[in-house]
């Protein structure tokens, strides 16, 4: 039995030293292979809705890139011939992580390590951004993250590879405190959901209003899950608050919306996040949109660089549209064309310099002006130029010409209110009522 | 033969000597009175047998004995010590084991497991101990069956010695010659007499069968809705003139 | 070794197959071991994770497979342990094996609390009255009270000071130490207890069975594993907050892995691990839009076409022995 | 004060419309001895059938959810004689992983039809003035709706001949097997009547909540929470559950905030377990 025993250990020793000698062969490169570029996104689970926009988008951008050399608005960028530069195509790699930070970071290592991807792009919701943010520093992967907008990813974590494309939350409720105390509004109510996302959007809303002197009354976070926001609502309304803030997601906001009419809730304005300038908010609660307001992060109508081209595009690839057009879908496209500057600024896929330029450049995209904090800073990679728009669903006017870029559902027109030099109409002040 | 020096006048052992003591127990269920007022004594390294008709709250004296059911009124000594309130567990480690009148052993558990899961957690050598009960109990080929592919006998007589794995002095056995055939049957209650005889353990026996309680006990105890109505050798029970009312309606 | 120690050996190996059995285990092992040399760190983070899945899973084996107290708010210790070595290390600087053993510890007395209330109720009782407290701990966590502790809804970022390599050893060992933990309870007379209790639990107490004391003894350590994997499994993650902490799905998975395997059998939820990890692998790459879909309906069908389990189907086949132990 | 009685008036109207798909399950409980995890699903397909209906059909909301009763009711049927028949009686672990792959199954199969996008039946009636606030029509007609089904269902479990054979199969599988009832004619129809009822409860919730694939997920905890309240397998006990919580929902968030709120439910249920395991106003029934 003890040879029995030592026979056994040597073969653990054999198997062992072998796995050891024995390398990871790699395959030889060809030379000609797409430009890979990866990134994990919610497209099953409690995400799923926005992680499918934000696919589409990306998929748009894919495809102008690979057909003609560059994307709406970026001619300027140079390198028309197909493909990204050297004439190698773009191949996106899309995964699903099904809404679970723990996903997420086993498909980055996916990505990086089997995939063996060029650049990366960020995956959709702060908590899987929180989570990932890990494995691209560890890995050294220049990642666009345009999918987060927790300031918290940032700040005080000096990260050394990963940038914020789109707005933090600081910018998610432009102008409501300001419009507010214009109108003589002297206090202010706020729901939110208890997650990560609503929380920091709704401190920082917290602190917006308290600048102007609007108090607050009420700040109440509700739990996820929740049915019936009758009785949320109805303490709300108890305080008369002048403006009215709701912080959650999609479901949430048809679900108050129809609360609110229901109660008859009376306030000089509402603000939603996330879901109410959805246009599937307006065909779930009709004519209840009036008035609504809503956070937007970039409308079609807005003057930015090949805008109305890249409507058009999205219409022809992605059959989206541009009336019932979504700024989720747009966060793709501007993780695509971020990349997309930088690598052509490098000329070469060597990702230390890709990264400096994604952290230095300054430049203005379909989405609108990029500029983040630089290397050396404790918040290294903080989104600091692009803006937040407001939005307010008005009835549509007879024998007005809108633009192409305007969203417009039914009789409901979403216009632009904040910032007052983009606006397209003015705010409707107080909430009209219910009849 | 019942009446000596150290017994009272009920002929009860005096100075506690009496292995388990019943005093006065009543159990109500609702209105229905399951045992009024009970009071028996059971001798060491006897055999006591429980006789009465269906209903007549043996399995339910057995439940109060060994903790199943709280005693509403009156008390339960063993060995001087009162256990009416103590949960079954701690009364089975006091020493007093029980079977079922439906067989409760594991029957998804080998017969090794089944005596193992009695054994007392700090006994070194419990595998040892388990063997050779099942040599007693004529099981030791079936050690690594599922209890429950057992013939009812077997089953039977495992969940006999699993008793005896946690040394248990007092054995209360819930019709233990029913449903096995005449062969087990006398081997069980051969089982049962060695143990009584050797090692000095005490049987307390509900039993149908007429013949197994007059050939084998020393004294017999009969229950009727929940009150005694009689108790003595097997003879004086058999000819006690309620015990007949009960048994042959006359 | 000369010609006749190799016949006899040779004959050794052909008349006891579990000698081939030992040695297919050392060559697992050893590739086990071996395999962050081998293998991309990808598959190496797809093999942590089943570690991670072979502790929960045999954690919740040992509550729920030994006892029979349906366990659905596995989640629960998992969650608690994986904020309290999250919270140790990273918030009181606590070096990190100490603070992942903590983490099972703060589980494993989680379960000896909750379990000493909950181990009251039986059957659907039990199983529902977990459901509830799945349901209300990550609302507990959000509330004012605990969320100077917890961070709140907001979640909790962290970098812990451990590397890959050192996570998915910490992963393997601690998923060996469940398997072997359960394997000593089950070949003891304490795990003989248990599925006694799983079996009868009144006729346990009748033959002497603390019952009380060791189902909750059984849930203590269920509760340790699953804090300990779970300690690991967040440290992977490199975040926490509530929904993630007391995931509905992380709850569930061990749960169809045990069942996969074979519940109540020592290696039924290792192997239910094993090939749940590689099934979910396969049909997440090849039905990326489905596969949850996919998921559901394996489920369906294992319940119906193996609704003992694997091992268990092999053990009444007779193709593997009958002891508890296999 | 004002504020309570509003809040206890929205908890009823809530509670009515959870009441009803709590019934189900608790019927489905009672009979087959099963927890059906399948059932947060049959109210988010309910749900959905209700809204493809309006959407699409352009049918009446509450009609459609009449519609929507049907079938679900027929899928559950469907469902039990493909599977769930199979587990009834079984080791219960079974029945729970059956029902809960079912569950995954139907829930991302509704995800890959009708994609994630939230939706909801636009249907608005108007309020009416109450003691200074508005209540919904919309909630006054759902609960209406969901007595008058409660009512049709303890009718005819009182009084006809299919319904004493349910009930007595509710309280003892064994004797009404002794009896002569078909005991799995009687689980087929208690499974579709528990479906009926969450199509039902689907339908209402749709009118008015949005509505989403994974709704199913956070419906049947709810669900659970009253039925437990209740007393496992008691029907009117669900439906009085359900207004407990409804209550315990409303009035808890109004006084002490919408998370508190959340955990009334799950620890409620826990201490009731505890304290008293056959339900607040349980039938006194023991079940393993």
């Amino acid at each position: 039995m003890k040879k029995v025993k030592l026979v056994l250990v040597l073969g653990l020793a054999v198997v062992l030293v072998a796995a050891f000698v024995l390398p990871g062969c790699a395959p030889p490169k060809e030379e000609v292979e797409p430009i890979k570029i990866g990134c994990s996104l919610a497209l099953t689970g409690k995400y799923s809705w926005t992680g499918e926009r934000y696919k589409e988008g990306l998929l748009v951008w894919q495809t102008q890139v690979n057909e003609r050399g560059y994307s709406s608005g970026l001619e300027w960028c140079g390198h028309t011939e197909p493909g990204l530069i050297d004439g190698r195509p773009v191949e996106v790699i899309i995964y699903d992580d099904k809404s679970d930070p723990a996903t997420g970071v086993k498909l980055y290592h996916k990505l990086i390590t089997e995939d063996k991807v060029d650049l990366c792009f960020g995956p959709y919701s702060s908590a899987i951004a929180k989570a990932i943010s890990t494995v691209v520093e560890r890995y050294e992967m220049p990642t666009a993250s345009c999918g987060a907008s927790d300031p918290g990813i940032w700040g005080g974590n000096n990260l050394q590879w990963m940038v914020q494309g789109m707005q933090p939350t600081d910018e998610y409720f432009p102008g409501v405190a300001d419009i507010a105390a214009k109108m003589g509004a002297k206090t202010a109510a706020i729901i939110h959901e208890d997650t990560a996302f609503p929380i920091s959007l709704m401190n920082s809303f917290r602190g917006q209003l308290e600048a102007k002197g609007i108090e607050v009354v009420l700040c109440e976070a509700y739990p996820k899950g929740i049915t019936d926001w009758t009785p949320i609502l109805t303490k709300a309304m108890a305080a008369k608050p002048d403006v009215v803030g709701i912080g959650g997601y999609e479901p949430d906001s048809i679900g108050l919306t129809k609360a609110a009419q229901a109660l008859k809730a009376d306030a000089g304005i509402f603000v939603w996040t996330v879901g109410a300038g959805a246009p599937t908010y307006v065909e779930a609660v009709g004519d209840a949109c009036y008035a609504m307001c809503c956070e937007s992060l970039w409308e079609g109508i807005l003057d930015t660089p090949g805008n109305e081209e890249y409507l058009e595009a999205t219409y022809r690839i992605a059959g989206l549209p541009p009336e019932k057009h979504e700024y989720h879908t747009t966060f793709g496209y501007l993780a695509g064309q971020l990349m997309e500057i930088a690598v052509k600024e490098v000329g070469a896929i060597d990702k230390e310099a890709i990264r400096d330029t994604l952290f230095e450049m300054e430049v203005e995209t379909v989405y609108g002006p990029y500029k983040v904090l630089p290397l050396d800073s404790p918040d290294s990679g903080f989104q600091t130029a692009s803006k937040g728009l407001l939005i307010q669903w008005q009835p549509k006017k007879v024998g007005v010409e809108y633009p192409p870029g305007q969203v417009i559902i039914g009789d409901w027109v979403k216009e632009v209110i904040y910032p007052y030099e983009l606006a397209t109409a003015e705010p409707i002040w107080p909430h009209p009522g219910w009849d | 033969m019942m009446i000596s020096v150290d017994r009272d006048e009920e002929g009860r052992l005096k100075d506690g000597k009496n292995v388990l003591e019943v005093q006065n127990v009543t159990k109500e269920f609702g209105s229905l009175v399951a045992l009024n007022n009970v009071s028996i004594w059971i001798e060491e390294g006897k055999i006591t047998g429980l006789i009465g008709p269906n209903g007549a709250g043996k399995t339910t004296l057995f439940n109060v004995i060994t903790g199943q059911f709280r005693a509403d009124k009156g008390k339960v000594f063993f060995r001087g010590k009162d256990i009416t309130k103590l949960k079954p567990y701690q009364i089975a480690r006091r020493g007093i084991g029980r079977t079922w009148q439906v067989i409760r052993i594991f029957p998804n558990m080998t017969v090794l497991e089944n005596l193992m899961t009695a054994a007392n957690l700090r006994e070194r050598n419990a595998g040892e101990k388990a063997l050779e009960l099942l040599e007693l109990a004529g099981l030791v080929a079936e050690k690594d069956s599922y209890a429950g592919e057992l013939s009812t006998g077997q089953q039977k007589f495992l969940e006999l010695v699993r008793i005896l794995m946690f040394d248990a002095d007092v054995m209360l056995l819930d019709e233990v010659a029913a449903g096995i055939n005449p062969t087990e049957q006398l081997a069980a209650l051969e089982l049962i007499h060695n143990l009584c005889d050797q090692k000095g353990k005490t049987f307390f026996i509900v039993e149908h069968d007429m013949d197994v309680i007059m050939g084998h006990c020393d004294k017999v105890i009969c229950l009727n809705f929940g009150e005694k109505i009689a108790e003595g050798t097997p003879k004086e029970v058999q000819n006690n003139e309620k015990v007949i009312r009960v048994y042959f309606g006359a | 070794m000369n010609k006749s120690d190799k016949l006899r050996l040779a004959e050794k190996f052909k008349t006891d197959k579990r000698l081939w059995l030992y040695a297919i285990a050392v060559i697992v092992v050893a590739l086990l071991i071996a395999l962050p040399r081998i293998v991309s760190p990808y598959l190496c983070s797809v093999v942590f994770l089943m570690f991670i899945y072979i502790a929960y899973a045999e954690a919740w084996n040992i509550m729920t497979g030994f006892t029979g107290y349906i366990n659905f708010g596995f989640s629960v210790f998992a969650g608690i342990g994986g904020y309290a070595s999250a919270i140790l290390i990273i918030d009181h600087g606590i070096w990190w094996p100490v603070g992942w053993l903590l983490g099972g510890v703060f589980a494993s007395i989680g379960a000896l609390i909750l379990g000493s209330f909950m181990l009251r109720l039986r059957g659907s009782y039990f199983a529902i009255g977990m459901l509830c407290l799945l349901l209300a701990a990550p609302v507990l966590a959000t509330t004012e009270y605990l969320i100077p502790l917890t961070h709140g809804g907001y979640g909790f970022q962290f970098v812990q000071p451990v590397s890959d390599l050192t996570m998915y050893y910490s992963a393997f060992f601690i998923s060996a130490a469940t398997v072997f933990v359960a394997y000593k309870i089950i070949t003891s007379s304490f795990g003989a207890k248990l599925l006694a209790i799983r079996e009868d639990e009144e006729g346990a107490g009748s033959i002497g069975i603390n019952t009380t004391k060791e189902k909750i003894s059984a849930f203590a350590i269920s509760g340790f594993f699953a804090g300990l994997a779970a300690s690991v499994f967040f440290a992977f993650q490199n975040y926490i907050d509530p929904s993630s902490a007391f995931s509905a799905w992380y709850n569930s998975l061990p749960i169809i892995m045990v069942l996969l395997g074979g519940i109540g059998t020592l290696w039924g939820p290792v192997v239910g691990a094993v090939i749940m990890t590689f099934v979910e692998e396969f049909f997440w790459s090849v039905l990326p839009e489905t596969y949850f879909m996919a998921c559901g309906a394996v489920i369906v069908l294992l319940v119906l076409l193996l609704p003992g389990g694997i091992i268990t189907w092999f053990k009444s086949r007779g193709i593997l022995p009958r002891t508890r132990a296999i | 004060m004002e504020l309570l009685i509003i809040a206890l008036v929205e908890g009823i109207l809530l509670g009515s419309v959870y009441g009803l798909g709590a019934m189900g399950l608790s019927l489905i409980f009672g009979i087959m001895r099963i927890i059906n995890l399948v059932h947060g699903e049959f109210l988010m397909l309910g749900a959905f059938t209700c809204f493809w209906l309006w959407f699409l059909l352009g049918m009446n909301p509450i009609g459609a959810t009449f519609v929507a009763m049907l079938v679900i009711a027929a899928l559950a049927a469907f469902l039990y004689k493909v599977a769930i028949f199979r587990v009834v009686g079984k080791f219960p672990l079974l029945s729970r992983v059956l029902t809960f792959g079912l569950a995954i199954f139907l829930w991302n199969f509704s995800e890959f039809a009708f994609g994630s996008t939230f939706r909801s039946v636009n249907y608005p009636t108007g309020s009416i003035g109450f003691l200074g606030s508005y209540l919904s029509v919309n909630k006054i007609i759902c609960f209406v709706v969901a007595l008058i089904i409660a009512g049709v269902l303890f009718a005819s479990l009182k009084w006809t001949r299919i319904g004493k054979a349910l009930r007595a199969a509710s309280q003892n599988p064994r004797v009404a097997l002794i009896s002569g009832i078909n005991i799995h004619r009687i689980r087929l129809l208690s499974y579709a009547m528990g479906g009926a009822l969450a199509g039902i409860a689907g339908g209402l919730i749709a009118i008015q909540w949005a509505i989403y694939p994974s709704i199913g997920q956070i419906l049947i905890l709810k669900c659970f929470a009253m039925v437990a309240l209740g007393g496992l397998g008691s029907l009117p006990g669900a439906l009085l559950g359900g207004v407990f919580l409804g209550i315990a929902e409303s009035v808890g968030t109004m006084y002490w905030g919408a998370t508190i709120a959340g955990v009334i439910a799950p620890l409620t249920v826990i201490a009731v377990f505890i304290f008293r395991p056959q339900g607040l106003w349980g039938v006194v029934e023991r079940v393993d």
